[in-house]
């Protein structure tokens, strides 16, 4: 096996192993448990650096395992993957510093690390699956080890949670499995390769390729988030702050979210799904959700619950870039894709640090906890108006490349979706930002756990991950013509997309 | 011809014992037919040149199994209930 | 090649006869450390056997020396060897389990002869999986009938004794049919042996012969316990002690089914369309069914029998499928294995489960997870593989299962394939869920041996990773067919 | 997209004065954070704008500072329009925060206010050196809600109302604008001011551009916030808002709209309507006040309609354009100074009461607002009337008579806010506040000579009685409302917004009910 | 089971048993004739009586599975009963005592005879088994012999001895190819041998079919 | 019709008698007695149906002596569980609608 086949192998172990050892370890061993994690996020993220360093240069790096005849688990760590692998594994380090902090003495940390870490493989090797059916297992290595991080907590509440969970993305499984059978018959194996394969099925298969197409995109829609798809998500916020942060926020909804991508630009071709007319529905359902989750977001007075609309919201922001057809419209919805964890992951740390500092769940219980917290809602404000869309943040670089994006492929209109969207977010945005600033504190928190200590204003574990990424939603949008940006790597793979 | 006749009747009197002992009413008299359909059968391996069956028959189907028939009989038909409260597994 | 004397099909079925003689002699409650050292044997001796024929192909064994149709047959080919290697590697644990199971006290009136009835069962199965010889197999039916009763009166209980005698008759009954099968067969071609057979039923096809296999057929699917047949199982399978039930669901009920395979795939071949079409309905009303009787079990071991029902369902699904590309064929033996091994931790976890909360129920499960975990993701682990999600071997199952029907365009049992993997999802989330919940004040939890939690993680390990090597199995199955 | 440049070799000096005059108050801001800088930070607040002064005042034409991996490549510089704005900004800055470290003197969150005033500042004056559009969003957004602090800083009820309002018009005009701007480059092809200024964006981007800055310049029906806001604000605060930042938003125009180089004739006409309305709905709806804020508020509406009608011209025709810019520049300058001087007397008359000096000393730029004359104003007006008479048929005669009409309502006004300040009853002697003001009221009555263009008038007597005709026609028509009061009908302030306000709140409550009765129905 | 199933039953039954009747009527002759090859065949397999060489030479591999099922059969019976001891002895019979002691060396004769008489004409160890059983009962229905309790050593030995000296001949014959293939010349002493612990271990295990169950409660 | 076809027809019959009789007899005893008679039909049609030609056939006689026995075996292993079912319930049929139905 050469270096180029392990490498991506690596990635994978990389949170597979200390995963499993953590499962066996004693509740009690909370040193050498935050050591294991810690080691396998730094050692992940030393592997995926070496990755990119390759992939710039042009090196390929994959990995291919037989399972049946005819059916191959592949990994490929090409450009795509690895923007989002480098945003799980980045984003992975910063929350496993916020979980060690924010789980500090509760019960069944072995089981919720162990599960974490399982969920970042299952991230992870989702993003670096070569074809349909390897992304079909990791797809529901995510959604199985994601179920015990929802119900973790074990109230009534988080088991309705769990199961309206499973139930979505359970179903959402089948009929994604089903769409992989269907293609897997009609052309055998489906590999992601550029361009997609599905064309050279040539014109008397067209009607079959378009309910693949549809159930295909259905299943992913699940985790997506997709409207009407999305019910589960405002359910699962019942999870640890820490859960939503990274899972709900960035990973399972990305998974959805680069499940599109893959389907649209290496199953179909892009080019073959806009001559099919299959882009403009998606388009449309891109924008329906994009509306719909900013509307429910509105009348939510739980924080998470606010933040999770916002998310279904958000994330559709990528499938409607690859809806766009063409390249500008691309990277737009790839730069999302980092762009919104990245935002997203700051607002539910913050909100997690209002919990757990104060007690404050909801967001008329937020009065003056910007006196009480300035950094966190320093943080949390640079992440909102990132959400909005408000130059210089990341979000402004991406809503600005969808918008051209958009003007680019002819559909106009996508620019007043963009422009309602951005409303309703400043709509439930500006009002918590409006409570934390400029409304008096309450006399007393309704449950302060963590007591300020100068300007360290709760535990530093806690504070440190949303300051750094608030400071990355600033500095990338910022520096988002730079050559080490999201929002390059993400013209890198456009232009391999549409040049090829 | 007269062997034909014979095997006939031995068919449906096996028959009719075999009616007899899984319809008559008194399980006794089933038992005891059950016996009797035994030992016709018995009768019937040696018609079909099966010595060693027919042997057999006797010995086990009527002889063993009947024994077997009547002692089970005799314990289900005292209506003792079970002395110790029923043992269940978890 | 191997010497004559080391022939490891005919050790195979010796050995496990040879053991449970042994601890029958060495008295009630004795052999467990027996049983253990030869299953080991017994597991090289598949893998060996197993490895032999992906090198030299399928062969036969003329039982003395006479040969078919004079003589009895045994077969090895490739089904075969997959079915053996299963029996041997669910036994092995499973024995082990056993033993730390057993040892307990309150257990142990039920160990008195589980060593010898075990070595029987698997001497049946292991007779069975390489019997060519019609008769023969119904003696083997019936060796593995009996055992399997006996065993599921081990428990000692009204219930467990009510549950083995509605399989006994249940049993007996089909048995009784298959004997009239065979004995009309045997009216019509003067022999029983498969090999002989085969050519001679596909090419001269009498009514009788068509009423033998409609009999031989039906007989066998109700000891598959296949619906309307599935009444016995669920008491006899849930009521059992958890080993006994682990042997029971995960591989008892398959060798019946293996058996009419072997018919249909054999000297039943000319049974196509309708009578398939017939038995792929029947599964799929099994696979519906018993998913829903899963969902609304109130005990553990009962909803992991209902389970079983269900997913003997989707073995029955291939046969409307059978095709000559040997889809629906890979399908079937891998959805054999890979339910072989789920159930089989499942039943072990719920050994574990119930006997850390005391008590059979779904509803007392709550707060489990913190005590048991290495059960409970064990039970999650077996769940994943029972509800055909990657990457287990019962994923790959299914996978070819849909596959099949594509390429036939036989629409309808994809849907049924997986609304009847959303509702498995249903039944072994509603326990996991249960086992998340937090502990009611007034439970307390007696502590588990840790072996037995060991062996169902290593059973549902298996049955998943196995997904990662079909494989081989694939390339096993493929052998002499 | 930067390649279109003109590169050239700029000394570091040039770049480090650039930096310095946005990062100069950035770093302010955070100093006032930590305790231990907080005293500093705000004794040096007041100061903040003197790099940006002396880049607007001393810096060589071609001061470019290019960023090409910043935004979507940003590109910061002075350009003719820019250094004017960028002047009188930094200048209504440095004045304002002289005064208002006067005016905050025993104020407990005077940080607070610093902290929004530097960062509004900042983003003010980042929009005067933006050269590509996302640059110049950037600071613009900084502004707009930067000034939301400044809005609501005295923590009233009238400033939560106000703020609010203000932050939802903001809001949608900085959407709006997006959008524009989203059009507009694409139609561009790049995002540089010098790309869009040779484009031509459909007419819907224009359009949407033109909205979306127009709420900022309080185009008539996008004003509401305007009078609310300006007058809640602490006076320091006023006079910057109305002063200087609504320029931000004509400034916005200039630099997003293809001036000179399209023609948009409807876009053009509406512009031109919209600004005579908002000349004559300013002084109609600001005589019935009785707040002096309000009434400069409401004045504000009014002469940017002036504006307004220098930047419709130019887009109705382009060829008039090279004309209309120095005079809409003109005007700009004219109107910062003077309104905001304006805004800080006020202030003053507040405190120390309508003391005759007081009087005096609003009187100047009232006057100059007017147009009287050899003040600022005339010599503004003068300027823009030279390129709107030159407009086509209907234009040309219709503003010829509404202009001088417009000068006649403005010394209404003028008076009506003399008149209210001379009401106001004496309080406390002279203040700190006073020589800031005074001072600031002196430059502000020279300055706009120093950017005169070409003599655009004849200087005859017809030019000096249309100019001053309608000053004095108003004058003897506010002694004569003086003398016998009519009863004017009392608008709110914020005028339409109320029965917006109204319905807005029906339906929230509507909509809570529903909520309600779904509750309890389930 | 109601009554709807029931007639549903007694109507398939009905229907089938006239089409299998229909369907035997015309089956035509069978296309392999085993008779013929076992009377090739007889003279290899060491002994003369047929159907004694089908059932311990040409099918004996069916015979080991039979025995091994008898004995699952008292396992599971034993299983049962447990580990309580047998309840109080059936009353004596003094009619039957007396015929008991009278017949019992009769039928020790008469199960001697048919296992000899196996290897040449009908009888064998399956008959000869069942008539040592037979005997067994009788002596127990006569009081002489009381029902029986947990095997001990010697008992266990008894029953599976039998078995284990078949199981021991399969395999140990697997050097000459197969199980069960006897070499020729020793064919017919190895299947007296087979045949001798069969009749033995028969017959205490259709004994114990009686005994272990009689007599007792459960 | 030959001897052996004339069994082979009733065993049939007996079959058939028995299986119905295994399926709707509620008591056990009655049961295993319809066992019995099923396996009786059964073994009939084995030997009858191979001997239809007159011919005496050894092969299925020997599967014969094995099917008494195995069905001797099931019978004492039915009323074994029978009696211990009746002992603890004092049942002697199997009542329905318990678990599994």
């Amino acid at each position: 096996m050469t270096v180029n086949e392990m490498l991506p192998l690596a990635v994978i172990a990389s949170s597979l192993l200390p995963g499993m050892v953590i499962f066996a370890l004693p509740e009690a061993r909370v040193g050498l448990r935050s050591v294991l994690n810690l080691l396998g996020a730094m050692s992940k993220l030393v592997f995926v650096i070496l990755l990119l360093e390759g992939v710039a240069r042009g090196e390929v790096y994959g990995f291919r395992h037989t399972v049946l005849p005819g059916l191959d688990l592949v990994f490929k760590a090409d450009a795509l993957a690895l923007l989002f692998v480098t945003l799980s594994t980045v984003l992975w380090l910063f929350t496993t510093i916020y979980a060690i902090g924010y789980l500090e003495g509760s019960p069944h940390r072995s089981r919720f690390f162990g599960f974490f870490s399982l969920c970042v493989t299952a991230t992870v090797g989702l993003a670096m699956a070569g074809n349909l059916f390897t992304f079909f297992v990791f797809y529901e290595l995510l959604t199985l080890s994601t179920f015990p991080l929802v119900v973790h907590r074990g109230t009534p509440q988080a088991m309705r949670g769990g199961t309206v969970y499973l139930a979505y993305t359970l179903a959402g499984g089948a009929l994604l499995l089903t769409g992989i059978v269907w293609l897997h018959g009609l052309m055998g194996q489906v590999d992601f390769v550029h361009g997609g394969s599905v064309a050279a099925l040539g014109p008397q298969a067209t009607a079959q390729i378009k309910v693949v197409f549809l159930l295909l995109i259905a299943g992913v829609g699940v985790k997506a988030a997709l409207v009407p798809l999305h019910g589960w998500l405002p359910q699962a916020m019942v999870a640890p702050a820490p859960v939503s942060a990274l899972l709900h926020a960035v990973a399972v909804v990305k998974a959805g979210a680069f499940g599109i991508v893959r389907i649209v630009y290496e199953v179909y071709g892009v080019e073959y799904a806009q001559s099919l007319g299959l882009l403009k529905p998606l388009a449309i359902a891109a924008a329906v959700t994009i509306v719909w989750g900013s509307l429910r977001a509105l009348t939510q007075d739980d924080l998470k619950k606010r933040l999770a609309y916002s998310t279904v919201s958000q994330v559709s922001y990528i499938a409607l870039g690859v809806a766009l057809f063409g390249p500008v419209g691309t990277i737009g919805g790839l730069a999302h894709l980092v762009h919104q964890g990245i935002m997203k992951i700051t607002l539910f740390f913050a909100a997690g640090n209002y919990a757990e500092t104060l007690g404050v769940h909801k967001v008329s219980e937020l009065d003056g906890a910007g006196r009480r917290m300035p950094l966190t809602s320093a943080a949390f404000t640079i992440a909102a108006f990132g959400m909005i869309g408000v130059a210089p943040t990341a979000g402004y670089v991406s809503k600005w490349y969808l918008g051209e994006g958009a003007l680019a492929a002819g559909m106009d209109w996508v620019v007043a979706v963009l422009w309602t969207s951005s409303l309703l977010n400043a709509a439930y945005f500006l009002p918590i930002l409006y409570r934390l600033w400029f409304r008096p504190p309450p006399a007393a928190w309704p449950a302060e756990h963590i007591p300020a200590r100068g300007w360290r204003e709760t535990g530093w574990l806690l504070l440190a991950p949303p300051l750094i990424t608030a400071a990355a939603v600033l500095v990338t949008g910022l520096f988002a013509e730079a050559g080490w940006s999201p929002l390059a790597w993400a013209k890198l793979i456009a232009a391999r997309e549409y040049l090829q | 011809m007269l062997m034909l006749a014979f095997d006939g009747l031995l068919v449906l009197a096996l028959l009719w014992s075999a009616w007899r002992c899984l319809a008559s009413t008194d399980l006794s008299r089933a038992v005891v037919m059950f016996i009797v359909f035994g030992l016709l059968m018995a009768l019937a391996w040696a018609r079909l040149d099966a010595p060693d069956i027919a042997l057999a028959e006797a010995a086990i189907g009527a002889g063993l199994t009947g024994a077997l028939l009547l002692d089970a009989l005799g314990a289900l038909r005292s209506r003792r209930e079970g002395r110790d409260a029923p043992r269940e597994t978890p | 090649m191997t010497e004559a004397w080391l022939e490891p099909a005919a050790w195979l079925i010796i050995l496990p006869l040879a053991w449970a003689s042994v601890a029958f002699l060495a008295g009630p409650g004795r052999g467990a450390r027996l049983a253990i050292l030869a299953l080991v044997a017994q597991l090289g001796l598949a893998l060996e056997l197993a490895a032999d024929l992906t090198q030299r192909g399928a062969r036969m064994h003329a039982v003395g020396g006479w040969g078919a149709p004079l003589g009895i047959d045994l077969m090895a080919d490739g089904l075969s060897a997959v079915m053996l290697l299963l029996t041997q590697a669910v036994a092995l644990p499973i024995a082990v389990y056993a033993q730390a199971y057993f040892a307990e006290t309150h257990h142990r009136h039920a160990a008195t002869w589980f060593w010898p009835l075990a070595g029987f069962l698997l001497a049946a199965m292991n007779a069975l999986f390489l019997s060519a010889d019609l008769f023969n197999l119904y003696v083997t039916l019936e060796l593995l009938g009996l055992a399997a009763v006996g065993l599921v009166a081990v428990g000692g209980g009204t219930a467990q004794i009510t549950a083995a005698l509605r399989y006994l008759l249940v049993s007996l009954l089909a048995s009784g049919g298959y004997l009239l099968g065979v004995a009309l067969l045997y009216g019509a071609y003067g022999t029983v042996s498969m090999t002989t057979l085969a050519p001679l039923a596909v090419g001269q096809t009498p009514l009788a012969v068509w009423i033998a296999a409609g009999l031989m057929l039906v007989g066998l699917l109700a000891k598959t316990a296949l619906l309307p047949f599935h009444f016995w199982l669920p008491p006899a399978h849930g009521g059992a002690p958890a080993p006994v039930s682990a042997l029971l669901s995960a591989l008892v009920v398959k060798a019946s089914f293996y058996l009419v395979l072997r018919l249909a795939l054999g000297p039943f071949a000319m049974m196509t369309g309708t009578a398939a079409g017939l038995i792929g309905v029947l599964g799929a009303s099994a696979i519906l069914w018993g998913a829903w009787q899963a969902l609304r079990a109130q005990r553990l071991k009962q909803l992991v029998a209902w389970s079983t029902v269900a997913q003997l369902g989707y073995l029955f699904l291939i046969f409307p499928l059978l095709a000559a590309d040997g889809l629906a064929l890979q399908a079937g033996a891998l959805q054999v294995v890979a339910h072989g091994l789920a159930k089989a931790a499942l039943f072990a976890a719920a050994g574990v489960l119930m006997r850390a909360t005391g008590r059979d129920t779904v509803e007392g499960l709550a707060g489990v997870a913190g005590r048991v975990p290495l059960t409970l993701f064990a039970f999650g682990l077996a769940g994943v593989s029972i509800m055909g999600l990657p990457p287990s071997a019962g994923f790959l199952a299914k996978w070819l299962l849909i596959d099949a029907a594509l390429k036939q365009g036989q629409w309808g049992w994809i849907v049924v394939i997986i609304v009847g993997s959303l509702l498995a999802a249903g039944y072994i989330f509603r326990v996991l869920r249960q086992a998340f919940l937090l502990a009611p004040e007034d439970s307390h939890f007696q502590p588990v041996p840790r072996r037995l939690e060991w062996v169902a993680f290593v059973l549902a390990a298996a049955s998943v990773l196995l997904g990662l090597r079909g494989a081989e199995l694939v390339a096993l199955l493929g052998v002499g067919s | 997209m930067g390649e279109t440049h003109r590169r050239t070799r700029i000394p570091a000096v040039t770049h480090a004065s650039l930096i310095a005059s946005l990062g100069w108050p950035l770093a302010l801001m955070l100093a006032l954070w930590p305790a231990r800088t907080r005293r500093l930070a705000q004794g040096l607040a007041p100061l903040a704008p003197l790099p940006a002064l002396w880049v607007a005042a001393v810096l060589s034409g071609d001061a470019v500072l290019e960023l090409p991996s910043v935004l979507l490549g940003t590109r910061l510089g002075l350009d003719a329009t820019g250094r004017l704005f960028l002047l009188f900004t930094a200048l209504t800055w440095l004045a304002a925060g002289l005064y208002a470290r006067a005016y905050l003197a025993h104020e407990a969150r005077r940080s607070v206010f610093w902290a929004f005033s530097l960062a509004t500042q900042a983003g003010n004056l980042g929009v005067c050196l933006a050269q590509d559009l996302a640059s110049f969003y950037s600071f613009y957004a900084l502004m707009t809600f930067a000034a939301y602090g400044l809005v609501v800083h005295t923590r009233s009820a009238e400033a939560w109302r106000a703020g609010r309002i203000y932050l939802v018009m903001a809001v949608l005009g900085e959407l709006t604008l997006v959008a524009g701007l989203m059009m507009t480059a694409y139609a561009a092809g790049g995002t540089q001011v010098a790309d869009i200024q040779v484009s031509t964006p459909s007419p819907l981007a224009v359009g949407l551009v033109t909205a979306g800055l127009g709420v900022k310049v309080g185009l008539p029906l996008l004003h509401l916030w305007l009078p609310l806001a300006h007058p809640v604000a602490p006076v320091p605060a006023s006079a910057v808002l109305s002063g200087v930042m609504l320029k931000a938003g004509l400034l916005g125009w200039l630099r997003f709209l293809p001036l000179g180089y399209a023609a948009y004739p409807e876009i053009g006409a509406t512009l031109l309507l919209l600004g005579l309305i908002a000349m004559f709905y300013g002084v109609a709806v600001g005589l019935a006040q009785s707040d002096l804020k309000v009434v400069l508020a409401y004045s504000s509406v009014s002469q940017m309609g002036f504006m307004t009608l220098g930047v419709g011209a130019g887009l109705n025709a382009p060829g008039l354009w090279p004309v209309l810019l120095p005079a809409v520049g003109l005007y700009a300058l004219h109107h910062a100074l003077a309104k905001s001087a304006l805004f800080l007397g006020a202030g003053v008359a507040l405190k120390v009461g309508g003391r005759a000096w007081v009087l005096a000393g609003l009187a100047l730029p009232a006057l100059a607002l007017a147009g009287v004359p050899f003040t600022g104003g005339w010599l503004a007006k003068s300027a823009l009337k030279a390129g709107l008479i030159a407009l086509p048929a209907p234009w040309a005669d219709l503003l010829g008579v509404a202009l001088p009409l417009a000068a006649l309502g403005t010394t209404l006004l003028m008076s009506r806010l003399l008149w209210l300040a001379h009401r106001l009853p004496a309080q406390e002697a002279a203040q700190a506040l006073t020589p800031p003001w005074l001072a600031w009221t002196a430059a502000g009555s020279l300055l706009p000579w120093g950017f005169m263009p070409a003599w655009p008038w004849p200087m005859d007597w017809t030019g000096f009685t249309l100019a001053a005709g309608p000053v004095f026609l108003g004058l003897v028509l506010a002694f004569l409302a003086w003398r016998w009061p009519l009863a004017a009908p009392a608008i709110p302030p914020g005028d339409l917004v109320v029965p917006v306000e109204r319905l807005l709140q029906a339906l929230v409550r509507a909509r809570l009910r529903l909520n309600r009765r779904a509750a309890q129905g389930r | 089971m109601n009554r709807f199933t029931r007639g549903l039953a007694v109507a398939v039954g009905v229907a089938l048993a006239a089409t299998l009747v229909a369907a035997l009527l015309e089956l035509p002759a069978a296309a392999v004739y085993l008779p013929g090859a076992v009377a090739q065949h007889l003279a290899q397999s060491g002994v003369e009586h047929p159907v004694t060489a089908v059932l311990l030479n040409f099918r004996g591999w069916d015979t080991l599975l039979e025995v091994a099922v008898l004995l699952l059969a008292l396992l599971t019976l034993l299983t049962l009963r447990g580990s309580e001891a047998p309840v109080a002895e059936v009353e004596a019979e003094p009619l039957l005592q007396g015929l008991a002691r009278k017949a019992l060396p009769l039928i020790i004769l008469m199960a001697g005879y048919l296992f000899w008489a196996g290897a040449y004409r009908p009888g064998g160890a399956f008959q000869a088994g069942a008539v040592l059983a037979a005997g067994a009962v009788l002596l127990h229905l006569a009081g002489l012999l009381p029902a029986w309790a947990v095997p001990g050593r010697l008992l266990r030995l008894g029953l599976i001895l039998g078995f284990l000296v078949f199981l021991a001949v399969a395999a140990g014959l697997l050097g000459q190819g197969a199980l069960l293939q006897y070499p020729p010349a020793l064919a017919g002493n190895l299947i007296l041998l087979i045949e001798a612990g069969l009749t033995l271990s028969l017959g205490l295990v259709l004994a114990g079919l009686f005994l272990f169950v009689t007599g007792r409660q459960a | 019709m030959s001897t052996g076809l004339l069994y082979a027809l009733s065993g049939v019959g007996l079959f058939m008698l028995g299986a119905v009789g295994v399926i709707v007899l509620a008591h056990l005893m009655r049961k295993v007695l319809a066992f019995n008679v099923m396996g009786s039909g059964a073994f009939l049609v084995l030997v009858g149906l191979a001997q239809r030609t007159g011919q005496p056939d050894p092969v299925p006689q020997a599967m014969v002596l094995t099917g008494i026995v195995v069905a001797v075996a099931a019978t004492a292993l039915a009323l074994g569980l029978a009696r211990a079912l009746h002992a603890r319930t004092g049942g002697v049929t199997l009542t329905q609608g318990e678990d599994g139905d």
